[in-house]
């Protein structure tokens, strides 16, 4: 049963984000309403439900698009993604033939009946919107740190293994596009330069030719504090006012920041890298 | 002065940048084929200055100051072309990445989309990497990303239904949601993405 | 900032002012006078690509040497001399920074890495902060009928090139917004 | 690119609408969905709800005349087929938004604690649920629409005290932020850039 309070004191959690809404926690109603699965407890496990999985997306869809670095692939969730779309898909090409053996209605009159079904396309448009473009963003910044990925894998600079990093199909894509596209330059340039010249990741001359991510660009976070509220939390203070907050220093500036929980805050990218791993602050 | 053909590479560069920039699809002037040409050729004359100037560094050392910051210039200006060669095609091939995204990964030359000014825009080997990022996008597109339409569209959806009033009759279409019978005057609930055609021809109005 | 960035390319490529230390036979190409010298000492314009480099390093191969003068001495151009500091400190709004350079902000930032010149860096603080609000006011100002053509008149002309571009994307942003705000 | 440059930096306004309406609402069905007791029993599943993003157990549960809470996307689809009115969210009332306006003007360096998602909730209740709202739409427009120049002008007031460190913008919403975002980012990462140009050591070489 623990996960079930898990579950609320999550909710509870995600209520301070949401000031208009009321708290209404997700597991309690299905066994007071009844529901056809044979065992509701077992069927709706919180942590993997289909709304909580979709919650995780859009917040590494949104990280992901406003990090300049490029994010760990969430392999898991993805994997459970895919493939919930694809029995969606096949749920509702089954209930719409259903609907369509059924002549005897008017087209209009039918759409109306088909509520649920039109709720269940606009549903599953949705969430291949939020991957379609989760995905597209990453390619992005794939093609953007095309040369420094290869940098850091071969000289094992790296804090997470190329393919945790990177999906199957997204090594694939690094791989053959940065192979054409050293075909175009090699052929178009770099073969008619001196040899000492020839290189595309030349990193000794006036300037730098791999390009790294800029990890001092400034980022907008909101400060939404540990996962569960009621654990303690080592690295969060409070201050006078009794406010909890995570104290960061910027380097560069060799000063001193409360983010104080719930807080709205403009700040580089390299002071919060590591509370955003701890999934502590979320790029808004 | 070397460099300076170079110089006018990248201001070609900057202007492509410039018209993308201010247009919603992606276009690429004219490969500027001769320009580059030039620049390597000054390329082998630097290049065949380097080597002279490496020998007699290696042979005087009494000025060796004096070889060496010849040699530096020369190497320094072999750099510079280097590096706006590379930005002007760079641009390029992002800009027909883009091309290629917009195309649905369909063969943009084959299609037609770049095939009647554009084809003739694009150096030999553009046209060859056009062709083969193409295939790479129709590679990811299948799959196991084959149900989320990669290519498809990066708005987010709202209003995936919509209200429709028939301004002119336009018959029975076809939907998943069976037939319509289009007459004037009469009011519809329906997928946009169905009946965007129409709309776009005038026989619907969104309500 | 990277290597394939078309601005900073551009940039790179604005003449300098320099003074050689050396007089070095067969570099005359570069101030137009192919075949013969350079002469110590004499001044010449040089794309800042070229300069930066031959201004750091030693015409001595023997890095002990102490004595050993780097090739040339960069000299203070136009942009960034007292004058133009003088007219930044007295109004940096009306400024028209595009005719002083229209790279600006990148070649002085360049050339307070160049000599660690804290004076220049605090000048170009107080000028961005007051200028970018300028800016905003002018990006914010679209109004909805006139979105193909908006004029900000002679405003854009006097702006940088990262001026502009600052311009561009907070103009679009608002936009976007003002067209989802008025949709339906 | 894969991604349009207008996508690269910032989100669209729509997006922001599209995050904003995973969020739930109250709404007052019109419609009953949930199984009786006899159906319940039998094995037969007639067209339910199945979601794969939001909560389908309320749908699955809806009785006339009652309020329950489901995502703001529903809520409008539902409402745009008559099958719902929205409960409007208690701060989407004329009073409670002059409210704020108060604040606003009282407090010329503050923000008030609008919702985070207020001014999106706002337009799409105008927009699509207007019948459902306690106070004429027209009133609430105006009140809406000096509420956001009061806070804009404010925000400008605040962008002169931009800087390399950081900044903090508690109660601005998401779509306020956004707005804002192309602007901010470049001045402070400009700020940024000239401000690192001064080393305190010159022991770098590779920095040209």
């Amino acid at each position: 049963m623990d996960i079930d309070i898990d579950d609320i004191l999550a909710d509870l959690d995600r209520d301070t984000t949401a000031v208009d809404h009321t708290f209404t926690s997700q597991g309690n109603d299905i066994t007071v309403l009844g529901n056809d699965e044979p065992n509701p407890e077992k069927a709706e496990v919180p942590r993997l439900s289909p709304v909580k999985d979709f919650d995780d997306l859009t917040t590494h869809w949104r990280n992901e698009r406003m990090c300049p670095e490029l994010l760990p692939y969430p392999h898991l969730l993805m994997a459970r993604m895919l493939r919930r779309v694809q029995e969606q898909m096949e749920h509702i090409e089954c209930l719409s033939m259903g609907f369509l053996d059924d002549e005897s209605n008017n087209s209009a009159q039918n759409i109306a009946n088909k509520l649920p079904l039109l709720c269940m396309e606009a549903d599953l448009e949705r969430l291949k919107f939020v991957l379609r473009s989760y995905i597209r963003c990453r390619l992005f910044k794939i093609d953007k740190q095309s040369l420094y990925l290869i940098q850091i894998s071969q000289t094992g600079d790296l804090t997470v293994p190329l393919e945790e990093l990177l999906s199957k199909q997204e090594i694939e894509y690094h791989q053959r596009h940065s192979a054409i596209l050293l075909k175009l330059l090699n052929s178009a340039i770099l073969r008619h330069m001196p040899p000492e010249l020839q290189a595309i990741d030349d990193n000794d001359g006036s300037v730098k030719m791999v390009e790294e991510p800029e990890l001092d660009s400034f980022v907008f976070i909101y400060v939404k504090g540990p996962d569960y509220p009621h654990k303690q939390d080592p690295m969060l203070e409070v201050n006078e006012e009794g406010q909890r907050y995570y104290p960061v220093t910027i380097q560069e500036l060799k000063e001193e920041v409360e983010l104080t929980i719930g807080g709205i805050y403009v700040m580089r990218y390299s002071v919060i890298r590591d509370l955003l791993k701890d999934r502590k602050v979320i790029l808004i | 002065m070397y460099g300076d053909l170079a110089n006018k590479l990248v201001l070609e560069a900057k202007r492509i940048q410039q018209l993308n920039q201010n247009s919603s699809c992606d276009q690429l002037p004219l490969y500027q084929d001769g320009l580059v040409q030039n620049i390597l050729k000054e390329m082998n004359q630097l290049k065949k200055n380097a080597e002279i100037l490496k020998l007699q560094q290696e042979n005087d050392q009494d000025d060796s100051k004096i070889t060496r910051c010849q040699y530096f210039v020369t190497l320094l200006c072999m750099e510079r072309n280097k590096r706006c060669l590379m930005a002007y095609q760079k641009l390029r091939s992002d800009t027909l990445d883009s091309i290629a995204w917009d195309n649905d990964g369909l063969d943009a030359l084959s299609a037609g989309t770049v095939s009647n000014q554009g084809s003739k825009n694009l150096s030999h080997f553009e046209q060859e990497y056009l062709k083969e990022y193409s295939q790479l996008i129709t590679d990811m597109k299948s799959g196991d990303l084959a149900d989320i339409d990669l290519s498809g569209s990066l708005t987010s959806p709202s209003d995936v239904f919509i209200d429709v009033r028939v301004l002119k009759d336009a018959g029975e279409i076809q939907t998943e949601y069976g037939v319509f019978n289009l007459i004037k005057d009469t009011q519809f609930f329906v997928r946009q993405a169905d009946v965007e055609r129409l709309i776009r021809q005038g026989y619907l109005q969104k309500l | 900032m990277g290597y394939y960035d078309i601005d900073d390319i551009l940039s790179d490529a604005t003449k300098f002012p320099c003074r050689f230390n050396y007089s070095i036979p067969g570099l005359g190409y570069l101030e137009g006078n192919v075949g013969n010298p350079i002469q110590k000492n004499a001044k010449i314009e040089l794309p800042l690509w070229l300069a930066r480099v031959l201004a750091i390093i030693g015409a001595n191969a023997d890095e002990d040497s102490e004595d050993a003068l780097p090739f040339l001495e960069l000299m203070t151009p136009d942009m960034l001399s007292t004058r133009v500091m003088n007219a930044i400190k007295s109004n940096p709004v009306s400024l028209d920074v595009h005719s002083i350079n229209s790279h600006f902000y990148a070649l002085a930032t360049k050339w307070a890495t160049l000599f660690n010149d804290a004076l220049l860096v605090k000048i170009l603080n107080v000028m961005i902060l007051e200028r970018s609000q300028e800016i905003n006011n002018h990006a914010a100002s679209v109004s909805i009928d006139s979105m193909v053509k908006n004029d900000p008149g002679m405003f854009l002309l006097t702006l940088d090139e990262s001026e502009k571009q600052l311009y561009k994307d907070s103009h679009i942003s608002c936009k976007e917004m003002k067209q989802w705000m008025i949709r339906r | 690119m894969s991604l349009p440059p207008n996508l690269q930096q910032s989100f669209s306004p729509e997006e922001i609408q599209f995050i904003v309406e995973n969020e739930p609402i109250k709404i007052f069905s019109r419609i009953t969905t949930r199984p009786s007791v006899r159906q319940r029993n039998s094995s037969q599943n007639s067209a339910r709800w199945k979601l794969v993003t939001a909560d389908d157990e309320p749908l699955n549960n809806l009785v006339a005349m009652q309020t329950t809470e489901v995502a703001l996307w529903v809520a409008l689809l539902l409402k745009q087929q008559g099958k719902c009115s929205i409960v409007a969210p208690s701060w989407l009332t004329a009073r409670q938004l002059q409210k704020y306006t108060d604040y606003e003007r009282k407090h010329p360096e503050r923000f008030s604690d609008l919702p985070w998602n207020w001014l999106v909730v706002a337009q799409l209740l105008f927009i699509k649920a207007a019948d459902d709202l306690h106070d004429p739409v027209h009133v609430l427009r105006g009140i809406v629409q000096d509420l956001r120049e009061i806070r804009l002008s404010k925000i400008s007031q605040g962008l002169k005290q931009l800087n390399e460190s950081h900044l903090q913008l508690d109660n601005l919403s998401l779509l306020e932020i956004n707005e804002l975002r192309p602007f901010i980012l470049g001045v402070m990462n400009k700020l940024k850039q000239v401000h690192s140009s001064l080393t305190t050591d010159q022991d770098d070489e590779d920095v040209f």
